[in-house]
């Protein structure tokens, strides 16, 4: 029991969880800015996952200062690679939420309607 | 210790804002729960050793978003009247 | 010594952490919500103050910074939506 | 130089004493304005008061945490008090205990309290 009551485990718990949620809110809801808030969780979700593989535990930050020994980094830092990763990520998921937002706008200007079950053009 | 303390809270506390996002009827108020599971994700972030990750977190997936949203609904409310 | 008051305060932190967070969960309407997330941020400064003294980097005190600076544009926002015309 | 530091401990504690106050305020309050008062006030004062005891236990933080202390004394009176502008604005009900309302004849009361949108 005590082995997984740690951070990293925890926090990849959380991560698929969120990811889950966010995928039930982005099915099953009829408004079209429902799903938009469930495709922002689903990716915060996907960034702490990402994150939580990247800690190493008693390992600090790997920013260099004075209160770092610069010749034994390699000892002291957890791995930045995956940090890296999910910087670029958040900034492209805030840009994929304004783009599906201009669409929702655009769509709402179209048929007065935020309801997901008035769009029927591609139905016959 | 602490840091456990901490991150079991926070965990806590982004899953229940998580579950209000998505079952609350309003819209506002699932904006705003969205803001502040950025929030929190942001000092988790903190608590797994990547202050950059959390200081671009802070002001983008807790600010810019939260402001994105609104600016398209007053763009609804204002199509709408 | 020093560590043991430090972690009582962190606890009682996050135990006002907590009843904020009861307020957002019941409040009656929008504006009880925001309230709540006016105090969680105030609340999140000093939590990653604490955060930043356990680990021993001056370095994660940025973060608290970015905190202070952007945490009010939100809340202003979210109130001119409330009163009408953004 | 230790006793410094146990000071500096306990003004931290009395800042986590006044922002668990401010929770409780937030909880127990019966109106809106009430709720900003103590909230917000509470826990602006705990912060400050945590974050000088930091600055005592850690020496040579002391220039980036004024710095934080100027920002929250300056953006934070700025977003609670647009909240409560914008509340009143709207029409909100105060509380059977209150006396005065400097603001009454500014207040629209033509709007609807909660549409959808």
């Amino acid at each position: 029991m005590t082995q997984y009551l740690t951070l990293e485990f925890t926090a990849m718990v959380t991560g698929f969880a969120l990811m889950i949620i966010g995928l039930w809110g982005l099915l099953t809801r009829k408004n079209l800015i429902k799903i938009v808030i469930g495709f922002a969780i689903f990716d915060t979700g996907l960034n702490i996952s990402i994150i939580s593989m990247s800690y190493l535990k008693n390992r600090t930050a790997p920013i260099i200062d004075k209160s770092i020994d610069a010749s034994n980094t390699i000892n002291l830092f957890v791995d930045p690679i995956p940090q890296a990763l999910v910087l670029t990520s958040i900034v492209i998921g805030v840009g994929v939420t304004a783009l599906m937002l201009a669409y929702v706008l655009r769509m709402f200007r179209e048929k007065k309607s935020l309801d997901i079950n008035s769009y029927t053009d591609l139905k016959w | 210790m602490m840091n456990m303390i901490l991150a079991l809270s926070f965990e806590l506390i982004i899953l229940v804002l998580a579950i209000i996002a998505i079952h609350n009827k309003s819209l506002k108020i699932a904006i705003i729960a969205t803001g502040v599971i950025g929030l929190f994700a942001s000092v988790l972030y903190l608590l797994l050793a990547a202050p950059d990750v959390a200081m671009t977190e802070a002001s983008i997936g807790s600010g810019l978003t939260t402001i994105i949203f609104f600016y398209v609904l007053n763009k609804i409310r204002k199509t709408n009247d | 010594m020093v560590d043991k008051i430090l972690i009582a305060a962190g606890i009682l932190m996050i135990l006002g952490i907590f009843l904020s967070l009861y307020r957002f969960i019941k409040g009656p309407d929008v504006s009880n919500r925001v309230i709540s997330f006016d105090v969680m941020t105030v609340i999140s400064v000093s939590v990653i103050a604490l955060i930043a003294h356990f680990a021993g980097r001056i370095i994660y005190l940025d973060v608290a910074l970015v905190y202070a600076l952007l945490s009010f544009v939100s809340v202003v926002v979210i109130a001119r939506y409330i009163e009408r015309g953004l | 130089m230790e006793g410094i530091k146990i000071a500096g401990a306990i003004i931290t504690l009395v800042g986590a004493i006044f922002i668990f106050l401010g929770g409780l305020g937030l909880v127990r309050m019966p109106d809106l304005f009430n709720r900003i008062q103590a909230g917000t006030k509470a826990s602006t004062l705990g912060t400050i008061l945590s974050l000088i005891g930091l600055a005592m236990v850690n020496e040579g933080w002391i220039w980036k945490l004024l710095i934080i202390i100027v920002f929250v004394l300056i953006t934070n009176p700025v977003s609670s008090n647009m909240i409560a502008r914008a509340a009143h604005h709207r029409g909100e009900k105060l509380t059977g205990q209150t006396l005065t309302d400097m603001l009454e004849e500014e207040t629209d009361n033509s709007k609807e309290m909660e549409d959808e949108l």
